[in-house]
């Protein structure tokens, strides 16, 4: 294959790739920025999208029902654990919220285990975009596009969302200065609830895409929760815009790094948070940490 | 998928049988032949883990049920690792000094397995492998007692090079997971290639827990090789694969995996289609003795047998046979009826050696095709091989010719 | 103050189990305890100086590692091996912490993990001296120097541990009681504060990280002669999130706290995986119960003080009034 | 020559310069307020002498020392300490320990890592006489975190202090007071104040405060000097009272 030709798919993958992650991300950025909390279940959430999805498939016979479905389903569930424990814990120490995330994720990890089975389950990806097109003559899956495109048209929407919908500027308020959005007669508590529900929803749309790519299974969540944490620190814990540059940078870092320095794949993504934080110990565009 | 909800409850239902007193008591109130069992079954190496228990509990089952082994019931103690060398080498300490095992089966990954042997001394303990791959177990990390009864890494390599030696193919390239079965497989793969006077174009590792393949895949395009050999396991093989089918590789590449199991086909479907490789053992094989096993499997199960559930019931039919010749569990008299077991079972002979504890056995080429009667793909037997062409000499990794 | 008279019984206590405990639960005691000293050294940097490190299974690691080379390819005494990697791990400490204290809050605990998961990876691949995802196996206890032997033996050995446990607590308190030890109470209130009465900040933190580094490399050099192995699972991440766990249910910025926290974190997962194979689940049941129920972690719930959450009151009465 | 002495001090965020060329002596012994309007650049002044925000340009001198470039925890060394516009404590540690560890800075083994009677008991018998000076002494034992606005801001003064410092740098100290605890806070800072033995440098809002303390006032406004001198003759200068007014306008 030429060159450019391996560019230009190169790219691509990489571009399906902080697709992947920036679904991740986008989640737990938003829920740091409301609640000043890092979800550690966030992986957690991610996997139980991808089981979602397999069922709703199996179910439903439908990849795009799974895309419904699955993000509600798991946005529910993070709804109600937001309304069941997390709210009780707002006055409290940010070690509370690290070990009731941590529960929660051997939780369900274990209730997946039980209800799924520990075998990894196929999830397909749907016939329409099964396919390959040629780039430069080269074969590249139809679906790695889509992935690519969901992640740009989410993106836009979420920006969009944010700055144009009451919601959303209610969520930038908080994030900047909750009391006072209190104090203005908005109900703080509901804002919470309803952002911690976005994110985990989020993370179940990113769990059905990645499915027919690693397929659902017990494995998901450990990695994902790590590689999310990676890419929001690099961005600027909070930061909508962050989140999404985070994605891409690790993910053409992962994609070219691991091609030209295969010993280093391990490290890679390390490396790069380590030289972010010490020229900028907040992030890309965090406010200073 | 349903085949899962109901070998779960299947499952329950044989521990209970297994644990339940009223059948220990059948076996004349002799004492228990204790086998201590750490397995992954949590983490990401637990669908290894719950097919090594399904294949000893529906041994011990059977067993059970013909009045015992010697007179005595067999007493499973499994334990929980998660796949992490500490924890198996505390649980492995557990069931030896608390439950009082000299018998050990279990340990999934050969990371655990390397961390538990040379303890075994201490122990006093006997350690029947039925997975293991890692050559040097029976290499350089030998210990007395530790015994292999499944196919050895090396051993599942040369099959895949006794088969690619038969055919056209020129140039190989491999892909391995970036640990110690990845990189000693593919150093017996190349090898192999070399001796067959063939070219050996290249090798990439990639990171247990890689999600994306789409570099590793670019890179066995740009190889220009005929077949690419696959050393890979559970969520990345699968992760691999599902993804090899999206770029259409095996279009361009004869892929060859080292380890062709059920599971993974299931996970991937079709994306398995075509694959060929190498397999510890797959219930299409054809014997009398395996006939019988996948039928009382099924039976029990409802599925057909997969790869280390296979291997699992060997495994305890070398036991078996050595604690049958040597009419006893005692460490010294067990290691030497050991060596000399012999049994003609699922996968045909199968022979411990006494130099390096290796069960000598036959290999299986398979591919895996679509057949009536099956929902998914399964693997078909393409190519057998005597188990003295497949085993390294005593202690070695490589092979002669 | 009854600490000492608290200390005494339970190092009596302690003394006196393998006389009473069967082998296997000494041998859970014994890895409890190394865990015990390890969390007590994580402690050091989360409950006193508010550093949230989630990589301190890399202090775990390099003493492990250290520990093993030493013992494997030196020949040389247990009684010196240890003590050296646990050295060894504090001056690798201060590079690692000269980094990481560039940043403060969420990027400090980042940076942390980042440099834990850059040994895991150079542990993977740098296969002389790590013996790669196989880890070093078959590590000795040596004997010597004169040839004492006393610590190869089980008991023995938990001796050793015990003693390097109970050394490193009366350390540590001395640590935190001492003008030293007032500082870094300072940093963890207020840190911004402690600077501009002129203190330098970041020297008492990679000070204590260095100390927490070193304690916890004593831990993990002696896990390996303990196991007898060592692997690169012990540099892992998750690792670092379990003993950060260990701590806070224990009860962090109690010393104490944390080594119960280990324990228990060590004993009920044993006890429970042994019981049901769904034991994460009661596990994570356990976790939120204790956050919900006994926010002061065990440490509270068993000295009947609510300090810590009397803290947090403090601290949550004193932000609202400031903000 | 001057205990502090400013010179063109400038400090530049982006495009907007929050101190612009300020110059400014203060001797030793001599209590100066410097005042302007919101955002004047007065805490930002603050931050520049005390090492928190770099200058872009300029530089402080103290006693002759350079200051420019250290680090804040070497300015304060240096014998320079500071209260904060918004109360900066140690909200668990009760109000002794606060002043205590305060104290302890100044101490030559403030980093010893054992024992510590000798240190702390130092330490303490100065936090304790500058608890007193302020009149806190009923309230030490209690958490700092929970003592009232007033004597939390007072307690900060304490603090600083305790270190005894040759320049005492005080942000705002009745900033959030009511009128009853001003009143009282001021009859306090006044007594403390009286016999000139320290060098103060205050920023305050309230005018009453100022011209009760203050020997001499520097007028900031968008960043630069606009007036300097004696409060009579601060009160009269029309610039100052533009800036006044045209900042309530």
């Amino acid at each position: 294959m030429d060159f450019a030709a391996f560019l230009v798919t190169q790219c691509l993958n990489a571009l399906s790739q902080a697709a992947l992650l920036f679904f991740l991300g986008v989640g737990l950025t938003l829920i740091f920025g409301i609640m000043r909390i890092v979800n550690f279940a966030h992986g957690a959430f991610f996997m139980l999208g991808a089981y979602v999805g397999y069922s709703s498939v199996a179910i439903a016979g439908n990849f795009w029902a799974a895309l419904v479905l699955s993000p509600l389903l798991v946005g529910g569930f993070g709804i109600a654990f937001e309304l069941g424990v997390l709210r009780l814990l707002y006055r409290r120490d940010h070690s509370a919220f690290l070990m009731v995330t941590f529960g929660l994720t051997l939780i369900m990890g274990e209730a997946i285990r039980l209800i799924w089975g520990v075998n990894a389950l196929e999830v397909r990806a749907p016939p329409a975009l099964s396919g390959i097109v040629f780039i430069l003559d080269e074969p590249f899956p139809l679906y790695r596009l889509f992935l690519a495109a969901a992640g740009i048209v989410v993106a836009v929407a979420i920006w969009q969302f944010l700055e144009r919908t009451r919601l959303g500027l209610l969520i930038r308020a908080t994030s900047q200065n909750a009391e006072m959005v209190h104090a203005l007669g908005t109900d703080v508590r509901l804002v919470r609830s309803a952002v911690f529900g976005i994110g985990c929803g989020l993370a179940g749309i990113g769990g059905v895409l990645a499915a027919p790519l690693v397929t659902a299974s017990l494995a998901m969540a450990p990695t994902a929760v790590i590689d999310t944490f990676v890419i929001v620190i690099i961005g600027g814990m909070g930061s909508f815009l962050g989140s999404a540059l985070g994605a891409l940078l690790v993910a053409f870092v992962q994609v070219f790094g691991t091609y030209y320095f295969p010993d280093l794949a391990l490290a890679l993504m390390y490396l790069v948070m380590v030289m972010v934080l010490v020229i900028r110990p907040g992030g890309l565009l965090g406010k200073e940490a | 998928m349903a085949t899962s909800v109901t070998r779960r409850a299947a499952m329950r239902a044989s521990l209970v049988a297994v644990a339940a007193p009223a059948v220990l008591r059948h076996a004349r109130g002799e004492a228990p032949i204790k086998i201590g069992m750490p397995l992954a079954l949590t983490g990401p190496a637990a669908e290894i883990g719950e097919q090594m228990r399904h294949g000893a509990e529906f041994w011990a089952k059977t067993v059970n049920a013909k009045g015992g082994l010697l007179g005595r019931p067999i007493e499973l103690h499994v334990e929980d690792t998660t796949g992490d060398p500490a924890t198996c080498v505390r649980k492995a300490q557990l069931v030896v000094e608390r439950d009082g095992c000299h018998l050990l089966f279990g340990m999934v990954l050969s990371s655990e397995a390397l961390a538990v042997v040379p303890k075994l001394a201490e122990w006093n303990a006997i350690f029947v492998s039925s997975d293991n791959g890692d050559g040097r177990l029976t290499g350089s990390s030998f210990v007395p007692n530790f015994f292999r009864a499944n196919i050895s890494g090396p051993m599942e390599t040369r099959v895949i090079s006794l088969w690619l030696r038969r055919g056209e193919m020129k140039n190989f390239y491999a892909i391995g997971m970036d640990y110690a079965w990845g990189h000693n497989s593919i150093d017996v793969f190349k090898d192999e290639v070399a001796k067959a006077k063939k070219n050996f174009v290249g090798a990439v590792f990639s990171p247990i827990g890689t999600k994306d393949f789409s570099t590793y895949i670019t890179k066995i395009r740009q190889a220009g090789a005929d077949a690419c050999f696959i050393v890979m396991q559970g969520a990345d093989n699968n992760a691999f694969l599902s993804q090899a089918r999206e770029y259409r590789l095996a279009d361009k590449v004869q892929l060859v995996t080292s380890i062709v199991d059920l599971n993974s086909i299931h996970a991937v479907g079709d994306a398995a289609l075509g694959l060929a490789g190498s397999t510890r053992y797959v219930f299409t094989i054809d014997n009398l003795a395996n006939k019988a096993f996948v039928e009382a499997w099924r039976k029990e199960y409802g599925t057909e047998p997969d790869v280390f559930e296979g291997e699992q019931w060997q495994a305890c039919q070398i036991l078996q046979a050595g604690i049958e010749k040597a009419q006893s569990t005692d460490t010294d008299k067990l290691r030497a009826a050991l060596e000399t077991a012999a049994v003609d079972s699922i996968k045909g002979k199968a022979a411990i050696r006494a130099c390096d504890h290796q069960a000598v056995q036959g290999g299986y080429m398979v591919k895996v095709v679509k057949k009536e009667g099956f929902k998914t793909p399964i693997p078909e037997i393409i190519a057998a091989y005597p188990g003295d062409e497949i085993t390294p000499a005593c202690r070695q990794m490589t092979f002669e010719s | 103050m009854n600490f000492s008279r608290g200390l005494a019984a339970a190092a009596c206590v302690l003394a006196l189990a393998p006389a009473a405990l069967p082998p296997y639960a000494m041998t859970l005691l014994t890895e409890a305890l190394i865990l015990g000293l390890f969390a007590m050294s994580l402690d050091l940097m989360v409950g006193y100086t508010r550093l949230l490190s989630f990589g301190h299974a890399a202090a775990y690691g390099l003493g492990a590692y250290t520990c093993g080379n030493l013992l494997l390819h030196t020949g040389m005494p247990l009684l010196f091996a240890v003590p050296l990697a646990a050295l060894f791990s504090g001056i690798v400490a201060i590079g690692v912490a000269w980094v990481c204290t560039l940043a403060s809050g969420v990027s400090f605990s980042m940076l942390t993990l980042a440099f834990a998961q850059l040994f895991y990876a150079v542990a993977f691949k740098w296969t002389t001296v790590t013996g790669a995802s196989d880890g070093l196996a078959g590590i000795p206890r040596s004997p010597g120097p004169f040839g004492i032997a006393i610590f190869a033996g089980k008991a023995g050995f938990y001796y050793l541990v015990l003693a390097c446990l109970l050394g490193s607590l009366l350390f540590c308190r001395m640590l935190v009681h001492s003008p030293f030890g007032e500082v870094l109470r300072g940093i963890r209130e207020n840190e911004a504060k402690t600077l501009s009465l002129g203190y330098n900040t970041r020297r008492y933190k990679i000070a204590v990280v260095a100390i927490a580094f070193a304690l916890g490399g004593l831990a993990g050099a002696l896990y390996a002669p303990f196991a007898g192995f060592a692997n690169t699972e012990l540099l892992f991440w998750l690792f670092s999130g379990q003993v950060l766990i260990m701590v806070i249910v224990g009860g962090a910025g109690t010393l104490v706290g944390p080594i119960i926290g280990a324990a228990f974190f060590m004993l009920v997962s044993n006890l429970l995986s042994s019981w049901t194979d769904s034991w994460a689940l009661f596990f994570g049941l356990i976790f939120i119960g204790f956050v919900l129920f006994a926010p002061q972690g065990i440490w509270g719930l068993l000295s009947g003080t609510g300090r810590a959450e009397g803290r947090e009151r403090v601290r949550w009465r004193f932000l609202k009034s400031t903000s | 020559m001057a205990l502090l002495e400013i010179d063109e001090l400038t400090r530049r965020f982006g495009g907007i310069i929050a101190v612009d060329r300020v110059s400014m002596r203060v001797e030793a012994g001599e209590v100066r307020a410097v005042i302007g309007p919101n955002g004047a650049g007065k805490s930002t002044l603050f931050n520049l002498i005390t090492g928190v925000v770099k200058a872009s340009d300029g530089s402080v001198r103290f006693d002759g020392t350079m200051l420019s470039g250290m680090s804040p925890y070497s300015i304060c060394q240096h014998g320079i300490s500071r209260t904060f516009q918004i109360t900066a404590l140690f909200p668990e540690m009760t109000a002794r320990e606060n002043a205590r560890l305060a104290a302890q800075a100044r101490h030559v083994r403030r980093w010893q890592p054992y024992g510590g009677s000798t240190v702390f008991g130092d330490a303490a018998r100065r936090g304790d006489a500058a608890l007193e000076r302020l009149g806190l002494t009923h309230v030490a034992h209690r958490p700092a975190g929970l003592l009232s606005h007033g004597d939390q801001r007072l307690l900060e003064v304490a603090m600083a202090l305790a270190q005894q410092p040759r320049l005492l740098l005080l942000d705002e100290p009745t900033q959030g007071l009511s009128v009853e605890e001003t009143a009282q806070a001021v009859d306090t800072l006044a007594t403390l104040l009286a016999d000139r033995a320290m060098t103060v440098l205050l920023v305050e809002h309230d005018m009453e405060v100022v011209f009760r303390l203050a020997h001499m006032i520097t007028v900031l406004h968008r960043g630069a000097v606009i007036a300097d001198g004696e409060p009579d003759a601060v009160r009269a200068d029309a610039e100052v009272q533009r800036a006044y007014l045209g900042g309530l306008a």
